[in-house]
């Protein structure tokens, strides 16, 4: 796909005021129920995609992690333990030189971050890593 | 112990604890080694309960220095302190009783918080709240709480 | 299964869920570049005025876990950089009556390497030990001709500190804790070693006789301030050296002391002590 | 709003034709979640930076959308291929209408 700026511009309107209309539907109630809505219901396949993300978190509010899918059109960051699960969707335009971004996200305690990347024909794969994150010892 | 606390006992409802006699923290009454052989409920304690005190951070968060096995479904225990496994083939309900109210009366210079002790602190704080302390402190867990964590640690064989 | 072989096994699923398995996370033996041009000395013997207390002093980063210490290896990696880089936009933005920035007197900031490494410090004109945030303070309203200057824990105070570390990273702690300085230096060491609160902890509780340990899943350090100030994961801003000193003893349960207090002027003198050898590493990275 | 938003890039100055390129940038944001509360109980409002874009010469690089669960001081990292000299734009943008920019220049030879 081939996005001219203005097309671009018109895409960020429309998505802006659908927000603002329905502020709720930016909440999946759950990471099963957004990533039906992402693929449709759609069989995923789980070769082609890696995820790196850290067995342990040191701490939830700031973890690094890096999601790869050679040829992907877009690939979605879910985290699955999130009050909101959705944490971001990445769209790799013309000029990209790899399908693939690293990024900082928060955690709300041990779960599985998943990444879904949906390729040019149509097809969804789909990565799964468990996350621990630390408890601290000290305060209330 | 009083009538109520041997009925309370037999109907084995642990909500009348309010009616024993509970010891104050003031008056606990520790042999020369420190050890406390008189619960300071009455009630026996109950070992589950004593489990989820021992793993909640709000409660003793017990495993925040020490390791236990048998609690290792909760993650990430430290090691501040001694392992637990075994703690209760080493050590007897007065023993143990005498170290969770007050284990500096047993190891005089250990870390281990004093869990039902409520004066003679160093600029003691209103919880977590960094702010001085109201005039009278609670002790850090509750006479049956003690007597919760006692019965679960005295579990602990092997 | 035999019994030996369950334990076994049992131990290995403990090895899973156990903190000192965190330890699998954190490399203690790796060294600190950043930029790959500062070296920074993150091992060392412990200052002599230590008595044995310590052997090795170690910088907080060698306690962290890999993810966190590459943070720091690379400004563009380390957010806290973000925030030293707005503090050199501060010292060079005119403030006060006068019309003058940091940088009207101190034209080259170079000349300032050494002030993280050697504050806190005595001051003769006051007749006190003074921190670096009470020297950016007096230059303030001594010399600019504010009428208030930034609070100790204001955003542009920790940007300020941040900026005035960044230039001093890899410099060698060294603070002066003889002559007038001494009093203010048994001060610290005094409240160090108290147990305060109602947990009864000491800053030696933790940092000195458990580092290298987990608390539950953190991984105590020696509790160093060359890192500051640092970029905590945790809150995801630079935190000074005071706050951090106050959080430490809000978690033994205990009365604070108030930032930029007497007390706190002290203990930071006594902890930078401790210092003595490790390098400036501030902003750091920390969780 | 969020104040002393402060965006930074880096990415090469210089290439070589066709190769790809490693490109990072930061921004400090506080990316208010919507999700905490203050002292008094009360909600603290979502202030994020909603989307990040990259461009290069006009054509993009990457567009990403963000919810709250990306951390504070959003930081990215993320790959070009770059065929000719030119521009990478960056632009983020915040829910309170803000838009804050940057840029880049590589010579590619």
């Amino acid at each position: 796909m081939s996005l001219t700026r203005r097309e671009f511009v018109g895409t960020s309107l429309t998505s802006a005021a659908a927000f603002a209309a329905f502020p709720s539907m930016s909440f999946a109630a759950t990471a099963d129920e957004a990533i039906a809505a992402y693929t449709g219901g759609a069989a995923t396949s789980d070769a082609g995609i890696t995820l790196i993300a850290p067995e342990i978190a040191e701490n939830g509010n700031t973890v690094q992690i890096e999601v790869s899918a050679p040829g992907a059109e877009e690939i979605i960051m879910f985290a699955a333990g999130n009050p909101n699960p959705n944490v971001a969707t990445f769209k790799f335009g013309p000029m990209s030189g790899s399908q693939a971004a690293t990024t900082r996200i928060r955690l709300a305690g041990e779960q599985d971050v998943i990444a879904i990347a949906k390729m040019p024909d149509g097809s969804f794969l789909k990565a799964v890593s468990n996350v621990k994150v630390t408890i601290g010892g000290c305060g209330g | 112990m009083t009538r109520q606390v041997i009925l309370a006992t037999l109907l084995g409802v642990s909500a009348s604890v309010a009616h024993a006699e509970v010891v104050s923290p003031a008056a606990v009454v520790a042999n020369e080694y420190g050890e406390i052989s008189t619960s300071l409920t009455g009630v026996a304690g109950n070992p589950v309960r004593g489990a989820e005190v021992m793993t909640s951070r709000s409660l003793g968060n017990c495993i925040a220095c020490h390791q236990v096995t048998a609690l290792e479904e909760f993650p990430f225990h430290g090691e501040v302190g001694p392992s637990l496994d075994g703690a209760g083939a080493r050590w007897d309900e007065a023993a143990m009783r005498g170290i969770v109210v007050n284990a500096k009366a047993i190891f005089p210079d250990s870390v281990m918080p004093s869990f039902y002790k409520v004066d003679g602190f160093t600029r003691p704080g209103d919880a977590f709240t960094g702010k001085a302390a109201p005039d009278a402190l609670d002790p850090l867990l509750t006479a049956q709480d003690i007597e919760d964590v006692v019965a679960y640690l005295l579990t602990l064989t092997d | 299964m035999t019994g030996q072989t369950k334990r076994a096994v049992a131990a290995m699923a403990l090895l899973a869920f156990s903190a000192s398995s965190l330890a699998l996370w954190a490399d203690e033996d790796a060294d600190l570049v950043v930029n790959g041009e500062i070296e920074m000395i993150v091992r060392t013997e412990a200052p002599a005025h230590l008595d044995g207390a310590l052997r090795t002093i170690y910088s907080g980063w060698v306690f962290r876990q890999d993810d966190t210490q590459a943070m720091q290896m690379d400004d563009f990696d380390n957010p806290g950089m973000l925030f030293a880089e707005q503090g050199q936009e501060l010292f060079n933005t005119a403030m006060g009556a006068n019309g003058e920035s940091c940088a009207s007197c101190h034209a080259n900031a170079e000349d300032l390497t050494r002030v993280r490494a050697t504050y806190p410090k005595w001051d003769e004109a006051h007749g006190a030990v003074q921190t670096v945030e009470m020297q950016v303070q007096e230059c303030q309203t001594e010399s600019m001709g504010m009428a208030e200057a930034w609070g100790q824990n204001s955003q542009e105070m920790l940007n300020m500190t941040a900026y005035i570390a960044s230039i001093g990273r890899g410099q060698v702690i060294d603070v002066a804790i003889d002559g007038p300085a001494q009093a203010t230096w048994e001060a610290g060491k005094e409240i160090y070693y108290t147990r305060y609160g109602q947990l009864e902890l000491s800053c030696a509780n933790c940092h000195e006789q458990n580092y290298g340990n987990y608390i539950r899943a953190d991984h105590l350090s020696q509790g160093q301030i060359n890192g500051f100030p640092t970029y905590r994961l945790k809150n995801a801003r630079l935190n000074g050296t005071h706050n951090r000193f106050r959080g430490c003893i809000r978690d033994t349960r205990g009365e604070t002391f108030a930032i930029g207090s007497d007390e706190f002027i002290a203990l930071e003198l006594y902890v930078a002590s401790r210092g003595n050898g490790l390098t400036v590493e501030g902003p750091s990275v920390r969780n | 709003m969020a104040e002393n938003v402060t965006p930074r890039v880096r990415a090469p100055r210089e290439a070589s034709v066709g190769e790809v390129v490693s490109v990072r940038t930061l921004i400090s944001h506080p990316m208010e979640s919507g999700m905490r509360r203050d002292g008094d109980g009360n909600v603290i409002p979502r202030s994020i930076i909603n989307r990040f874009v990259c461009t290069f010469n006009g054509e993009v690089v990457v567009d990403v959308t963000m919810e709250p669960s990306i951390a504070t001081n959003p930081y990215f990292q993320f790959e070009a291929k770059v065929m000719e000299s030119g521009t990478f734009n960056f632009t983020w943008y915040d829910d309170d209408g803000s838009v804050y920019e940057d840029s880049s220049d590589i010579t590619v030879s």
